[in-house]
């Protein structure tokens, strides 16, 4: 995986675009000062609220989009106002200011060698979309499987088609109710596609906890690779809390009590990795798939 | 609505002499990070000039790295959050062999968080690390909510902390602080048998005992039923804590709860304390204690005050009360 | 993340039995107001038909009237705010001869609170008012932080509270319910000593000592030193104490403390709590009682729940600990 | 004084206007729901921000107009951001909602006898500008005395000058530093124009503290009457958490004993007078201003 640590800050920036991206999603567009680094798709931000907020700790929020214009950076998030914080982020308006802490964690492998297969459940097509941007700019193609409960909530269908039809990459949908697409889940629509694409795959996905597992269970048993991004509640975003275990798989408990010291930057905790510094995106074989929740 | 202090004359910010004395160790200045929510230091050096605090208390040691406790760890509540880590830590030997060297090397005044589930286990980091270089003072973490066995309720008997402290105390030449829990009915009690022990100082104080639970689920918003709560929510409880401990004993107190800011810190300073740690705030600002410290300096320097130890304990609860008769005698007046 | 509870089939929300027993005293539902937050209960009874709540906990009353402290008497703190009210009441002589008679038109339950600095007073005033009609139950304040003498550190003595208690247990017929301080080391002692000496019930808890300081001014932001903080920001504090208290005697225990919401207040009940009192919120939002109360009955209904006595005390504290050996035999492994 | 009392209520607001007021002060503009009694001078209501709010408590506020247009109620507020609560409310947007219960408290008696002189200081204008606007209603001419620190403090200057024109009113200005009217304060301006006022003065006043017992004490030495609306932390605003209390004057606690129960409403303390319900607006002989804060 890519491990661009210890280069976050925390920043003020701006808002410069906030509008509403369908089926209760926002899209959210700042605009940070120099200095902040280049974020990875698969890596995510802190995002705290200017004083005084009525929510304590910054909310995670993985990088939709990064571009230049005029020599400023600007990341782009999709979000879903669920709770106290994501309810009073959707209440910016341009111009206000949000502190945003990142780039942070490890994002995806994209350059890894094989047939790059993106996977997309629900809001995880976030990073996914950031994803599909690099692949495109480096012209080789992927495939792009976006699953959700019904057509209603792809959110980000229309972006991720276009965004991928620069450079001849392929849209797949699956819903639950067949009301698009495929009718079935991401995995099965995975495991009909498979066979038709060279191997070795190189998956890359987010969404539900649940369907990761199901993606690594696959990736596993197929003899693909699969890098699936995790969430877990934070406090800190930066390893310091101890706050975000996920649960190693046996074999990596073993490599990290083997590999002692040099393992994991000197903080290799055998029986839990952290989300926020170890992922948030792990290959299939770094976490026990039984004890995630 | 409130009568001002006398006003006295300002005086450059850059003036004020923030050094404080814990024992024999001095500090900089008032202001360290707290255990727990700086990791062993390094992981913030390249945002904050660790040289530049008061002391890193970095994340409490045990004589066996522990993994911590199952997910979830964290669970926000208003104002505050709970927190169920479980001391997940690396252990003696990796903390001196490897956390130390480095803190050396970034000029970090090293206070060393220990924790036990027992007096001997204590004993043992002691032994290992009581005359280690880099290290600024010790502080025996009494009060760890999270934990099965020697937790802050095993801890919160007097006697075995007296007895415990004067088991440690020969076994360093470096301050010992003993970080005290907020959940016992007087602290003044507490906080004396640390300083009968031997003690040069005390935190006041660790996290609060909390739970929140997820109703759908029906079970703890923690992987263990309860967890500890930090933060902005309980600085009005930490500070009276701290407030009552520091009236209670002659040694330095260091004070710990809610500090977001240089007049939180202030706040603390005036009811007693000596020093004061900075723990949640890292999480919502990496760069918190720096700003506390700058703050702490302006508003010393904008007061007047050339040193910060002229305000400690400068609160006194002389209050209107005479104007308060807590019963009327309303019966034999009319 | 979290793994649901099975799901039960929906029922109407007005069919949820929402009955509750305190001792012998049956109550419509488990949503009271907290004393010395709803006056004597007329003040809302323009807005808030009080006959439809569970109860009102009138404002602790002692024997003689009391004026209470001197301004300033409230500090909002994040997340919650602190009071030193100081037993501000009428008295004895007029709340019986002029606010219970205006709470029997009013039809709502009452449930008197009674405060004394000594176990001799609160026996004048069960005297007084044992056998007096309209009330339903006594709730007996241990635990006001805000008085110089009788106050939460006094009545913190476990063997105080029950002899105490047995004292006055003959001299009402009605249920009595002792209110308990958060501020102490383990509160399944005061509980256990409170129903050994013949309480029928508990409330746990009342609000929790804490300081804030007014540095320009270098005194407190109240008139006495310190407060008693309430909302929010005690909620988990206060449900852990609760959950603790509840699990340690065989009476019910009424919950306090940050209660906002109908799902704060189950919160309270799957900790163990019979019935809860809203405080602190009422100031927010004057019929924040009635919406309790309405949120409670809509989330039980929608769960499938048909009384809401199936929920007390449904939280269990079973975690998935065994994942999570707490001790790493690192060294043995590697 | 006026005693509307248990008329309040909580209702929910629509922000119509809110605009900069000069010298940091801004001017709220709400449209309360019908069934909200129409306030008095003097009174004030609790303003909540709508949830998630960044404070806990609802924040007291005079009202300082009230109109009807097309049947529906407005209420207006004079107000300066001076720290979290109100900074919050400073955000707030055309549209937004915000809680209100009120109206409460006791307001200005502006109907009682005599000559009615307005004395406000600083911010304390609020409510004068609406007893002001009451008195001009009513065809009757008053005095309005206004001070401040200096010349660009004097908010609502010009509006406090456009209402009283209407009656033949008069305004008079007071600045410590004479940057603008008399060089002084309120109280000097007082006692110098008393001496041309047709006896009895009724004085409605405004502004710290310190300010109003001055002029208690002046209003107390000239046999005037003084009617003064005072300030208190507050939590609850409707008289029941017992948390506003201002000293009662020794004459006025000798009443309120020998009364006994008839007393403020069943709740009086003898000691103590709540600012939220036996205020905010006191007669200066009922308080004793060596004790008041
Ligand atoms: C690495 C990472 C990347 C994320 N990327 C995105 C994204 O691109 N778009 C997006 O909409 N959301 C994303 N999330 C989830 C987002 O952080 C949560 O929705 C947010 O924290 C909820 O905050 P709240 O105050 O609105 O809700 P709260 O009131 O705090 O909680 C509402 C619900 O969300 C759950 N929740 C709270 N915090 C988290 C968390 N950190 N992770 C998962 N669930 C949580 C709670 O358990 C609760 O069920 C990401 C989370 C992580 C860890
Ligand atoms: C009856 C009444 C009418 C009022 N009318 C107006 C008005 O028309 N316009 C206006 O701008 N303000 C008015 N106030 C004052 C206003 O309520 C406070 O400025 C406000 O509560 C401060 O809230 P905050 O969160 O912004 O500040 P906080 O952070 O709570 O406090 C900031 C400062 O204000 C002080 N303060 C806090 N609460 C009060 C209070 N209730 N009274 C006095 N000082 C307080 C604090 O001690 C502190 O110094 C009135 C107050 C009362 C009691
Ligand atoms: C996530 C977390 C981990 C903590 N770990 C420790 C610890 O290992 N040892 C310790 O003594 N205190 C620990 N604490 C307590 C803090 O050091 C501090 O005393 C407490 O959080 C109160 O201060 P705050 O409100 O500024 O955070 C921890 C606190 C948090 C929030
Ligand atoms: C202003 C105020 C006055 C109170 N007065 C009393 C009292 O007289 N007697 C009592 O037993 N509790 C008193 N309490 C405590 C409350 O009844 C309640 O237990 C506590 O506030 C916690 O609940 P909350 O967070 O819902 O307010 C008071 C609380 C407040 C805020
Ligand atoms: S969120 Fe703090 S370690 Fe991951
Ligand atoms: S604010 Fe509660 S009694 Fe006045």
């Amino acid at each position: 995986m890519s491990t661009p640590q210890r280069t976050w800050r925390q920043v003020a920036a701006k808002v410069r675009a906030h509008r509403e991206y369908g089926a209760g999603f926002h899209w959210l567009d700042l605009e940070v000062p120099t200095g902040f680094a280049a974020p990875v798709a698969g890596q995510f931000v802190q995002l705290l609220l200017d004083f005084p907020s009525p929510v304590l700790l910054p909310r995670p929020m993985s990088v939709a989009s990064a571009s230049r214009r005029g020599g400023r950076l600007r990341i782009g998030f999709l979000y879903a106002p669920v709770g106290s914080g994501t309810r009073a982020l959707a209440k910016l308006a341009v111009g206000d200011t949000v502190h945003v802490t990142g780039p942070l964690g490890r994002g995806y492998p994209l350059a890894e060698r094989g047939t790059p297969v993106l996977v997309a459940g629900g809001r995880g097509v976030a990073p996914l979309l950031m994803a599909a941007d690099v692949i495109a700019k480096s012209r080789r193609r992927c495939e792009f499987v976006f699953g959700a409960r019904t057509a209603s909530l792809l959110v980000g269908h229309a972006e991720a088609r276009e965004r991928l039809a620069r450079n001849g990459s392929r849209l797949h949908v699956a819903t639950d109710d067949g009301s698009r697409g495929f009718r079935g889940n991401v995995v099965q629509l995975l495991d009909k596609l498979a066979g038709k694409l060279e191997p070795p795959l190189v998956i890359h996905a987010c969404g539900p906890h649940g369907m990761l597992a199901a993606v690594a269970r696959w990736a596993m048993a197929n003899g693909a690779r699969a890098h699936l991004a995790m969430e877990s509640v934070m406090a800190c975003g930066t390893g310091v809390c101890r706050g975000c275990p996920l649960p190693r798989s046996n074999e990596a408990r073993d490599r990290v009590l083997a590999e002692g010291a040099a393992a994991a930057a000197l903080k290799g905790n055998p029986e839990w990795a952290m989300c926020c510094t170890d992922g948030p995106v792990f290959e299939s074989r770094e976490l026990d798939w039984e004890r995630v929740e | 609505m409130s009568h001002a202090a006398p006003r006295r004359k300002p005086i450059p910010p850059a003036r004020v002499d923030l050094r404080v004395r814990i024992g024999t160790l001095e500090l900089k200045n008032p202001i360290l990070t707290a255990s727990g929510t700086f990791g062993y230091g390094d992981e913030y050096a390249h945002v904050v000039d660790l040289s530049t605090l008061g002391g890193v208390v970095t994340k409490t040691v045990t004589v066996k790295p522990r993994a911590g406790n199952a997910p979830t760890r964290i669970a926000e509540t208003p104002g505050g959050m709970l927190n169920s880590i479980g001391l997940e830590n690396v252990g003696l030997a990796r903390f001196r062999d490897e956390k130390l060297p480095r803190l050396r090397v970034l000029k970090a005044t090293v206070i060393a968080s220990v924790g036990g589930e027992t007096p001997e286990e204590l004993e043992t980091l002691l032994r290992a690390l009581g005359r280690e270089k880099g290290v600024g003072a010790f502080e025996v973490n009494f009060s760890c909510p999270n934990v099965a066995a020697g937790g802050a309720r095993y801890w919160a008997d007097p006697e075995r902390l007296e007895r415990t402290l004067a088991r440690l105390k020969p076994l360093t030449d470096r301050p010992l602080i003993a970080k005290l829990s907020p959940d016992v009915t007087d602290i003044r009690e507490t906080a004396r048998a640390c300083e009968r022990g031997g003690a040069d100082a005390l935190t006041a104080v660790n996290t609060f005992v909390g739970l929140a639970i997820d109703l759908d689920a029906m079970r703890s918003r923690l992987g263990k039923a309860t967890g500890g709560l930090s933060g902005p929510a309980v600085k009005p409880l930490a500070l009276a804590r701290c407030w009552e401990a520091a009236h209670a004993v002659r040694i330095p107190v260091l004070g710990s709860g809610g500090i977001a800011s240089g007049r939180d810190a202030l706040e603390f300073v005036a009811a007693g304390a000596t020093a004061v740690q900075v723990g949640t705030a890292t999480f919502v600002e990496p760069e918190a204690a720096t700003r506390v410290l700058e703050e702490m300096r302006e508003w010393l320097g904008a007061h007047g005050h050339a040193r910060v130890t002229e305000l400690i304990g400068a609160f006194r609860a002389e209050h209107a009360q005479e104007h308060a008769p807590a019963t009327l005698a309303v019966e034999e007046r009319s």
